[in-house]
């Protein structure tokens, strides 16, 4: 799991928390389990909705680390401002990583979904929260093998990127036709700027 | 209460101030491995109404991040965008690590206007340092003003100092002989538009720009020229016919009394 | 969203903001103007729009000028009218001789002992610029002095300079003919950036016209004085392009405000719950707050790129004290200084005819009678400024 | 309708205080050309004290056109003459 802080937030949402996991094997009951906990009742409501306080995003769609950090910030920032366009900052990092203000589509594309076999978890809270108690509670929700960041662009599935992006006819691409990595840092260049300026390209 | 982005600001170093916004350089996370940004921030304007002010910031902000997102996509070497806060005003870009074409021409380094041959030495140095032969750097100036014309995006404001080369030694070049590359940068008068007129303009402007910056560079603009031709190729004839009016006209509009 | 409303394409501003020096501090080139070897007297005539003014001004032994007399008198159409050429050259006729007699009386001078006779070449309307010259030649003929042809802009500046002592300001010069920012640069006054259509002034004194505002002082100051009660500030589009601006796009869109169901002529809410109202006040309001950021804007943007500390704003719409203060916020911002003057002489007025005439005549300029015709358009570029460094 | 050869030919003698105003009246009054060269030919001269002005002109309406513009603009020369003339002439020059 890696750390870091954004320095400039208030406390309570200065670290962030985020982990890969790939063979993940239960992701269809998470899914039930994070739709029952939106809606559960009471203290015992509480506690589940606790246990589940994460960001489970579909890792196949994820380009980069920056990719996803820069949702984060976008996220974060939009929670200090009081813009959120979804109830927690955890949704608004799976919100602003959809290249459209279409909120269920965001969903069921990058949150967690029955077929989900690699997800990064992220979690925003103070510093009050130990890394160890981070990762104790995300190894709890989520079955499966937590590798380092630097597998992330094998699992990456580019094919959808660029479908969700509409990056089909661009010009950038057909340049970069015969290079295929550097066809992956181009299509990571304009998937990190379209999430960073997703607040204003409406 | 200030908000996160000025926090940020606040944390950050100032680069330089023009008459609308000032540019910082800073970090977005404590993590060593995530690289610095440019920041520019829109700063508020007291002499405007706070409503009007604030909306044209946000659509100003809004407008420059479409520009480069633009030119992205139609593969026009220009910085990513890495945060907006348009309310705040403040745009965060790709640090480019590198050197303004200003600087590596002959007659930019001095910022007075009469600077003689003095700043030759330091400019030929410098341009060696990015391993390229003066000609090639106009090539790849004339190629990718040609791109961005392709796209519909109008700069506004081509200068020599609104284009920058990538360090050699922070870049992995695909280019067979060259080890750098032409970044457009400062987009923030940039407009969309199909019009002949408007990319005439920009040549024009650029033109005036090379000729009252680095003495006797025609030569130089020339070959911009050339390589702009080449890279746009049928649309060339037309934009080529109409700067030749732009260049007759010069200060375009006769003025009604 | 109504911003930026991209004005329709025209060129952008060519002479690029690089073309100019950065000042160079240390280096104070010498004026080329000596000071006179006796004291100088000019009389200056103008006429180019709705106003016709003389007056005479006296260069002093030690460089210094003073102003003898200045009258003018305007030519007021009634609300809802804008002025036309041929009304305007009959009330230069009528007017123009009692106005000279009253100038050389108040100067306590003769034509005889004036030593030039300075008069508005151009930009302006045809017709009253030829009756004004006219008489110039009429008199020139009389009293065998010499004639010169005057920029009605560089008059402005020239007197403008003289009266607030500003050094090598950046001119915003707003009028109901002309918008320009302005810089000097090697014995030209550059056109910096300019309106790609109507004046500022012009669109101001059409917009009085909509909502039937009286024209008496003048359609501006009537404006200013309506939007001190506006409240409400309504989006209008927003055009700079560059160094350039556009108006009539803003025009049309607060026009259009006019026919919008809110809006109540009278200002008044029909009843008690009728709350979402648009006044003309409210109009006015926006319509000043709007093209004057942007005046503010395009200036801020050329004194940046020169180095200039200094604002010089001169024309008619120089007398809006709003514009001067938004002026003077941004000019404060960056340490810089504004100079305005009051309608003595930032409206239309002959003197400054006067001060510019007297400076190229003092260089050897004169114009001679066969080319002291008019011009409507005479762009401020044009003017060889011998008499600075 | 004329044939394009028909011009219409006014011919104006305008008497002056003195020949030199008449001469100071057409100096002044020729400087600025006929708006329309093609379609209106002037011709101005002065004999003692008199200014004559023949205008020749394609149609009736230029011709009345033409003719009170000009009128208009001796009015002004004569009025300016009348107010500035006696001052003129009596200053004994030094």
């Amino acid at each position: 799991m890696e750390s870091y802080q954004l320095l400039h937030f208030p406390p309570h949402l200065s670290c962030v928390h985020a982990a890969l996991y790939t063979n993940v094997s239960d992701s269809d009951s998470l899914r039930k389990r994070l739709v029952a906990a939106s809606t559960a009742e009471g203290p015992a409501g509480e506690r589940e909705r606790d246990a589940v306080n994460f960001s489970f995003i579909e890792a196949r769609l994820i380009t980069s680390v920056k990719h996803l950090r820069t949702a984060v910030y976008q996220a974060v920032l939009a929670e200090t401002q009081g813009a959120l366009r979804t109830k927690t900052v955890h949704s608004e990092i799976i919100w602003a990583l959809n290249p459209t203000n279409n909120i269920s589509e965001a969903m069921r594309r990058y949150g967690v979904s029955d077929t989900s076999t690699a997800l990064v978890v992220v979690r925003v809270c103070g510093p009050d929260l130990s890394t160890e108690t981070v990762e104790r509670d995300m190894d709890a929700v989520v079955k499966g093998t937590k590798v380092p960041f630097t597998e992330l662009q094998q699992l990456t599935d580019w094919a959808a990127v660029k479908k969700y992006h509409k990056l089909g006819g661009e010009a950038a691409i057909r340049d970069a036709k015969d290079d295929i990595e550097h066809e992956h840092a181009i299509v990571d260049g304009i998937v990190v700027s379209s999430v960073a300026m997703k607040s204003v390209s409406g | 209460m200030t908000s996160a982005s000025l926090d940020l600001i606040l944390a950050s170093t100032l680069i330089s101030q023009g008459a609308e916004a000032k540019v910082y350089k800073a970090k977005l996370s404590s993590d060593p491995s995530d690289s610095e940004i440019l920041l520019k921030h829109r700063f508020r304007k007291g002499y405007r109404h706070p409503t009007l002010d604030g909306s044209l910031t946000r659509a100003r902000v809004a407008g420059e991040a479409r520009a480069l997102l633009k030119c992205l996509r139609a593969g026009v070497n220009v910085p990513g965008v890495r945060m907006v806060d348009a309310a705040e005003g403040v745009l965060g870009i790709e640090w480019i690590h590198g050197q303004s074409v200003r600087k590596l021409l002959p007659g930019g380094a001095g910022e007075d206007e009469d600077a003689s041959g003095d700043s030759e030495p330091e400019a030929a140095d410098a341009l060696r340092e990015y391993d390229i032969p003066v000609d090639a750097l106009m090539q790849l100036i004339g190629q990718e003003i040609a791109k961005m014309h392709l796209a519909d995006v109008i700069h506004g404001d081509l200068t020599t100092s609104n284009m920058m080369l990538r360090h050699p030694s922070s870049f992995k070049s695909r280019h067979p002989t060259l080890s750098t590359e032409l970044v457009l940068i400062d987009f923030g008068l940039s407009f969309h538009s199909s019009l002949v007129e408007d990319k005439a303009v920009d040549l024009y402007v650029l033109e005036r720009a090379f000729s009252s910056t680095h003495p006797d560079s025609e030569p130089l603009f020339a070959s911009v020229l050339r390589a702009y031709e080449q890279r746009m190729g049928k649309d060339w004839a037309a934009i080529g016919r109409r700067l030749e009016d732009v260049r007759m006209r010069g200060r375009k509009r006769s003025m009604v009394g | 969203m109504p911003f930026p409303n991209r004005a329709s394409s025209s060129l952008n501003s060519i002479i690029h903001p690089t073309d100019l020096p950065a000042p160079m501090p240390g280096r104070l080139r010498q004026t080329p103007l000596k000071n006179p070897d006796r004291p100088y007297l000019a009389i200056g005539l103008e006429g180019s729009a709705n106003k016709f003014g003389a007056g005479v001004i006296k260069h002093l032994e030690d460089g210094s000028t003073s102003v003898l007399s200045n009258v003018r008198h305007t030519y007021i159409t009634p609300p809802g009218e804008g002025f036309q050429p041929r009304d305007t050259a009959l009330h230069h006729r009528e007017w123009a001789l009692k106005v000279i007699n009253e100038c050389l009386d108040k100067a306590n001078v003769s034509m005889h002992d004036v030593d030039c006779i300075c008069f508005t070449k151009g930009p302006g309307m045809g017709a009253p610029l030829q009756s004004v010259a006219l008489i110039a030649r009429t008199l020139s003929l009389l009293f065998n002095k010499p004639l010169i042809g005057v920029n009605h802009c560089v008059g402005h500046i020239e007197m403008g300079r003289d009266v607030t002592g500003a050094q090598n300001p950046v001119v915003l010069y707003v009028s109901g003919g002309n918008t320009q920012v302005i810089a000097y640069s090697r014995q030209c006054y550059r056109i910096f950036g300019e309106t790609l259509d109507i004046a500022v002034g012009n669109c101001l004194d059409r917009f009085a016209r909509v909502i039937d505002l009286s024209n008496d002082p003048a359609p501006g100051y009537n404006i200013e004085q309506e939007a001190k009660k506006g409240k409400r500030l309504l989006p209008l589009p927003y055009a700079t392009k560059g160094m350039d601006v556009s108006f009539s796009g803003i025009l049309t869109a607060v026009e259009a405000y006019t026919f919008d169901k809110r809006f109540r002529k009278d200002g008044q809410p029909k009843d008690a719950n009728d709350q979402d109202i648009i006044t003309p006040a409210d109009l006015c309001f926006s319509l000043q707050e709007t093209i004057y950021a942007m005046l503010v804007e395009i200036t801020e943007r050329a004194m940046a790129h020169i180095g200039s500390k200094e604002i010089l704003i001169v024309g008619g719409v120089g007398c809006n004290e709003r514009l001067q203060e938004m002026m003077r916020i941004m000019a404060e911002e960056r340490e810089g200084k504004v100079f305005a003057m009051d309608e003595r002489f930032c409206i239309d007025n002959g003197i400054m005819i006067a001060q510019a005439g007297l400076l190229s005549f003092r260089m050897g300029f004169e114009t001679p009678l066969a080319k002291s015709t008019t011009t409507q358009r005479f762009r401020t570029d044009e003017v060889h400024v011998s008499w600075r460094a | 309708m004329t044939s394009d050869t028909d011009w219409h030919t006014i011919t104006i003698r305008i008497p002056f205080a003195s020949a030199k105003h008449a001469e100071i009246a057409l100096q002044a009054i020729q400087v600025d050309p006929e708006l329309q060269p093609h379609a209106v030919k002037r011709t101005l001269s002065v004999e003692d004290d008199v200014l004559i002005a023949t205008f020749d002109t394609l149609t009736v309406r230029l011709a009345r056109l033409t003719v009170n513009a000009f009128l208009e603009n001796v009015d002004l020369v004569v009025r300016t003459l009348q107010e500035f003339g006696p001052a003129a002439a009596q200053h004994i020059h030094v």
